[in-house]
């Protein structure tokens, strides 16, 4: 009890996060559960270090996306490292942008075509086109797209896009990059992840161990509230999310653009799992993960089981 | 006259050596000696991995053994091992010529010295991140882009072990093969190379780990349509599915492949070359 | 014979030899060395002359710039002021045509048999097929006394044995100047005198030229046609000798043992050494 | 005696040198020959991107220059780079004091040898990924894990270049040092080390680049627990901004201080020492 | 002295010298070489004994074992069969009570200056002050000549100049033992005939034990106390001559120059050079 570590990785998403630390909301709720609360801030690169990093006990809170936490979640279920969602960090939309102005729907992708994503066949993008696939194509045919695809980091696959003189044309994006490719004419959108997954979808969670909160439950509480606060203040309060997020990761963006992104309608500030369960469930059809949730609510601690989530 | 009669019964002594079995005897062979240190490192890493029970992290060796012989059966790992060796040893190859090319310049002409100098004093400590966005626009994403990678991680360091190999060779013998009126390759083919090997091997061994380092590291990023991927592609996949066990089973695989280089191909190389020439200890 | 510059084939144009340049000449060859901390001055303004098929040797005490000439010659140091000629053409570089067997001890290639170190010239001047250039190389190791050793490596030699393969291999290629720097000094007294011997009988009969470096005043006396005395550091000449007509069979004769005698005093008696 | 009066005039005769102005001297100047070279290949890189006419990608020379100027003035790039600075020396210092010892046993212990032969036969293919869970798992997440992937990156290559120079020690000189009763470290230090410089000295550079390419890979990993990180954080940062002329700023940094490295540092060791000794040309 | 094993002190036990074991002592000494084809035989059953103070001189063919002992009394290679003693204790290793001379050019140490060179065994050594031991390096490099050289790396050196250097390093030293390696072979007549003399006087004073090798039959008879002449390759004992009576004043007697004739007639007249 009293002290908490948290990471957390690169992207608008992570507001919260940036809005927590700004304000020292842990500390302050901690202060209202009578402890003394000390946060320490790390920084990680990519879902598979981010789960190291808990694995090895050497972060409480990890922030990742669904399927770096999927995964975890069934090879730790039983076991005493088991993890479990805190909350989300948003609903925000995944989007499948093109250069290509042939490309009205997925199935107007040719073999000339190359689809940049993270991590091909695992990521949460790769995940969410063989979801696409298998809508558009019929079943079993989740892996058609998949030898037109590439592996390509979001910054450079959406630099590659927009200079168009690589063979790239097409990129399932994230935000910001999403909405900086999109700023270009040339570029318009063919799917969202929103379509794919039939409404809102929280693609990143944050989350933490069984053990951590049953050992440490006022800290939890502490860490908790303050994430739902935060997340309901940037929610309200886009224009100074914006201006925190600029401040917190120095970054070089136009305020006015983050607080564009910040405020597409598409984009929701809150704790509550949605998608969740189709894209585990999908896994599950494919024996990405061994076992099959009955419910979003096997994964996620009960604080939120009285949520609509899904 | 016997007793100098080398070279000719050479491989005869070597066998009747291994014919015989006392331990102090098998102990003086090197595979032997290797075999049991390796043997060591596995008990190492069995305890260790016991000790700290964190399978996901970290399996055991046994575990990683059976991920191994399984990741191999069924998954085709030795497969993909197999296409990243053909793929690493084209960039290693096209690295190793353009080095020797570059250091030949360099002997021969102070200018082309200086450049490659210059050259290599800027690009070698660039990570391959640096020359994405480059290979992307001038390559294609296709095997030619991780070709160039691969030149770029093992050229740079190859070429400093060997303009140092040299620039090491004894002025005398040196002087003898001009003497005789080498120039140009063939005086960089058969005075410079062999006096220099020494260097040249340590150089190649090192070209060498650091082509695996950065395959595996860039196929991640680069060639990689879903349908094949080397063995760096199985790592990956597998970290992103947390099969630790395979993880390391790939690993194992670089590894195997690293000692089986080093302990047949590279010691070969020595005990015929800079050992029996006594270039080297 | 004073420091001044030797008689120039073109002052004497009535002379028959002077219709073919001199196999090697140089004038007034002054050599340096650029080192860290500047300039050394290695050899000053020396004059010499090798006739086609004549037998210079080098005399002059240790330091004094005999290896150095030697190097000049070979065209591996260009000369700081003067000139070096080849058949009357200036030297531009090493080349085949001048052999050189250095001083010291790792001339040979140690990624060679000694059987191949010296057929390595052979084989480089493509002259000869390779059973042709083995067999060469055999026979004048054989000569030398290293049959025993054609199959080892350098490095397993002992010092004697490095140098006479050394010689074995610039007597093997059959060069038209040969540049030896202290050949024999590794060598015992029955070794030395076979292989002066060879040396002799071979020069009358391959007539190659020679410049030949020792320290040993009778070696000097027997194997030169004629002798050139330097002074200590910078080599300047000092005197020069003719003696031609030398052979072995004037060996402890006492027109031998004066001549010797003699240049022992003048190369010892006045030398300040340092 | 004037003549020969080695070591008192060097600092003289140089300054001398510098004094002239003639272009024919100048050119001599290894610094101005130097300057050339940067100058052509920045004019290059001008014109092809200016060619290439795709920023997003390829940002010309004088905007990259711009980048960095504001870079370091308003951003603090200088800053992070000499944080990476720190933490790479600190790393590189470990790997290579570690490495000569372990060299250092390897030459008095032939059971060392082959140890150490076998684990940089292992360890040096692997890429830096396959020791993070350990790294983190036993180290955390501080500098400590940056540490242990930056000696990684450079022990292994370094150790096999200074094992490959002590093994090209000449014996007479490993004699000599043994006559005078020198043995373990003090050997290492009198006789192997000097002896060995030129492949020390290509070992250290190739375990400098080695130690940059590694610390700008892992830094987008590590060590940003504390509140800044380094350049390889800046440009990693830079690059999901799209921000690609800081990105090649950030790279350009990471180039002009393996320049000064190489032509201040580097040269001025080898003209004092291995050129001076005539250990290389 | 006979080939048979020198009288161990134990059995002589009313001698007064007899007291004191040997300097040095090889016992039946046999010596390989383990080559990548095999093991050589360099040195085949040889017994010598050198006294305190004595002078041993080693002769022989090129290639017969001369270096090779002498690597073994330093203790460099280990005795394939019989003994190494040093004042009655077998030789476990190289040390500095046995300072080498090697035949070698490169035994200088390329990164010192000549002056450090020679300091070096004494800042080894740790007996000395730096300053002394940088005035008895100069002063020793000085009896050989090299006082212009003293800030010279050694790869400026002449051949000649690096002999100098190593003898100079080695007199400074002022070991118990010198094993000496063909010293004087690449050096001028004068500075030889000096370096002998200085050899000589210093052994006088300083009454170091010697053992030395070289080609010179007349060098070995003035420097030795004793002789030993082994056969070609590999080396056996072929005799041994007590040479102490021969002083610098004894070169070019009748009785010098007969023993000279002898030991000139037992190395070669019925060696068979292969
Ligand atoms: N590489 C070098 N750099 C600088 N000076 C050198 C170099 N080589 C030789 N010298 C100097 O040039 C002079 C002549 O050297 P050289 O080797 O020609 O002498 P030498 O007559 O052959 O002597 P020795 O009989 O000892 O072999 C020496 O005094 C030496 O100091
Ligand atoms: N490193 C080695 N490996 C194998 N054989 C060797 C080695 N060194 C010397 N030999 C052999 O041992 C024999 C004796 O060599 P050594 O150097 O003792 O001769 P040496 O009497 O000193 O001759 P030299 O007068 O030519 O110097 C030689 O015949 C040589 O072939
Ligand atoms: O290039 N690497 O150091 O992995
Ligand atoms: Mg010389
Ligand atoms: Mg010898």
């Amino acid at each position: 009890e009293g002290t908490i570590r948290i990471v957390e990785q690169f992207g608008t998403l992570y507001t919260p996060f940036h809005v927590m630390k700004e304000q020292k909301l842990v500390e302050k709720h901690g202060k209202a559960l009578g402890l003394d609360i000390k946060v320490e801030w790390a920084k990680l690169s990519g879902g598979s270090a981010v789960n190291d990093a808990l694995l090895s006990g050497n972060v409480d809170v990890a922030g990742a996306g669904i399927g770096p936490f999927l995964t975890l979640w069934d090879r730790t279920r039983g076991t005493a490292q088991e993890v479990k969602i805190i909350g989300a960090l948003g609903a925000q939309p995944n989007y499948l942008v093109t250069n290509n102005p042939n490309v009205k729907t997925i199935k107007d992708f040719t073999k000339a075509d190359k689809i940049a994503l993270p991590a091909v066949g695992v990521s949460v993008q790769a995940r969410v086109l063989q979801i696409a696939a298998q809508q558009a194509f019929g079943p079993g045919k989740e892996k058609q797209l998949d030898d037109i695809t590439i592996t390509l980091p979001h910054p450079d696959a959406t630099a590659a896009l927009l200079s168009g003189s690589t063979e790239i044309t097409a990129h399932l994006s994230n935000a910001p990059f999403q909405d900086q490719a999109l700023a270009d004419p040339k570029i318009h959108k063919v799917l969202s992840s929103y379509d794919v997954l039939g409404g809102p979808v929280t693609p990143t969670f944050v989350y933490s161990t069984v053990r951590f909160k049953a050992e440490n439950p006022k800290t939890y509480k502490a860490f908790f509230d303050a994430f739902r606060e935060a997340t309901a203040w940037v929610d309200t309060h886009k224009s100074e999310a914006a201006a925190i997020y600029v401040k917190a990761e120095k970054s070089k963006l136009d305020p006015a653009f983050v607080e564009k992104v910040l405020s597409d309608p598409d984009v929701k500030y809150t704790l509550t799992p949605l998608g969740s369960q189709k894209f585990a469930n999908f896994l599950a059809d494919i024996k990405a993960i061994k076992t099959r949730p009955a419910s979003w609510k096997d994964y996620t601690f009960d604080d939120l089981h009285n949520d609509q989530g899904s | 006259m016997s007793e100098l009669d080398l070279g000719a019964a050479t491989g005869l002594h070597r066998r009747t050596v291994r014919g015989s079995l006392s331990p102090a005897r098998l102990w003086r062979h090197t595979g032997v000696r290797r075999l049991v240190i390796l043997a060591g490192l596995a008990a190492i890493w069995q305890v260790a991995a016991l000790w700290q029970n964190n399978p996901l992290l970290f399996p055991t060796f046994t575990d990683t053994a059976l991920a191994f012989i399984e990741a191999a059966r069924s998954e085709g790992m030795l497969w993909s091992a197999l296409a990243s060796v053909f793929v690493l040893l084209k960039g290693y190859a096209i690295a190793i010529v353009l080095a020797l090319v570059l250091v030949s310049g360099a002997v021969a002409i102070p200018f082309v010295r200086d450049v490659l100098q210059t050259l290599t004093a800027m690009f070698n400590p660039l990570p391959a991140i640096a020359l994405l966005p480059l290979a992307m626009m001038w390559l294609g994403l296709g095997e030619k882009a991780l070709l160039l990678v691969l030149v770029h991680s093992v050229l740079w360091p190859f070429a400093l072990a060997a303009l140092s190999g040299f620039e090491q060779v004894p002025e005398t013998q040196r002087l003898v093969g001009r003497n005789y009126g080498l120039r140009g390759p063939s005086y960089v083919v058969r005075i410079l190379l062999p006096a220099a090997l020494p260097s040249i091997l340590s150089g190649l061994k090192i070209g060498w780990a650091f082509a695996w380092r950065t395959l595996i590291a860039a196929e991640l990023v680069f060639g990689v349509s879903s349908s094949q991927g080397g063995l760096g592609w199985f790592i990956y996949r597998s970290r992103n599915e947390l099969l630790t066990d395979r993880v390391f089973a790939g690993l194992a695989c670089v590894i195997l492949i690293g000692l089986v280089v080093e302990m047949v191909i590279f010691r070969f190389i020595e005990r015929r070359t800079v050992l029996r020439w006594g270039l080297q200890r | 014979m004073s420091v001044s510059a030797s008689p120039a084939p073109t002052f004497a144009p009535a002379a028959a030899a002077a219709t073919v340049p001199p196999a090697l000449e140089a004038r007034r060859l002054t050599l340096d060395y650029t080192t860290d901390a500047g300039t050394v001055r290695a050899v000053d303004s020396v004059d010499l002359t090798v006739a086609e098929g004549e037998r210079l040797v080098l005399l002059g005490p240790s330091g004094c710039g005999k290896s150095t000439i030697l190097k000049a010659l070979a065209g591996f140091i260009p000369a700081t002021s003067g000139s070096i000629l080849v058949r009357g053409k200036p030297v531009t570089g090493p080349g085949p045509d001048r052999l050189v067997v250095f001083q010291e001890f790792d001339q040979l290639l140690p990624w060679k048999t000694v059987r191949d170190n010296v057929a390595f010239p052979l084989r480089v001047a493509r002259k000869v097929s390779r059973a042709e250039a083995n067999a060469r190389a055999e026979a004048a190791l054989a000569r030398v006394g290293l049959t025993r050793a054609l199959d080892a490596f350098p490095h397993a030699l002992s010092g004697g044995m490095k140098q006479r393969a050394a010689i074995a291999r610039a007597l093997a290629a059959d060069p038209d100047v040969l540049l030896m720097d202290e050949p024999f000094a590794a060598l015992d007294a029955l070794t030395r005198r076979q292989l002066q011997e060879d040396l002799l009988a071979l020069a009358e009969e391959l007539k190659f030229t020679l410049v030949f470096v020792t320290h040993a005043i009778d070696e000097a006396v027997l194997i030169g046609t004629s002798l050139h005395l330097l002074s200590p550091h910078p080599g300047r000449t000092l005197a020069t000798r003719d003696t031609a007509h030398f052979g072995l069979a004037d060996v402890g004769s006492p027109a031998f043992e004066s001549l010797t005698r003699e240049v022992h005093g003048l190369l010892f008696d006045k030398a300040a050494h340092v």
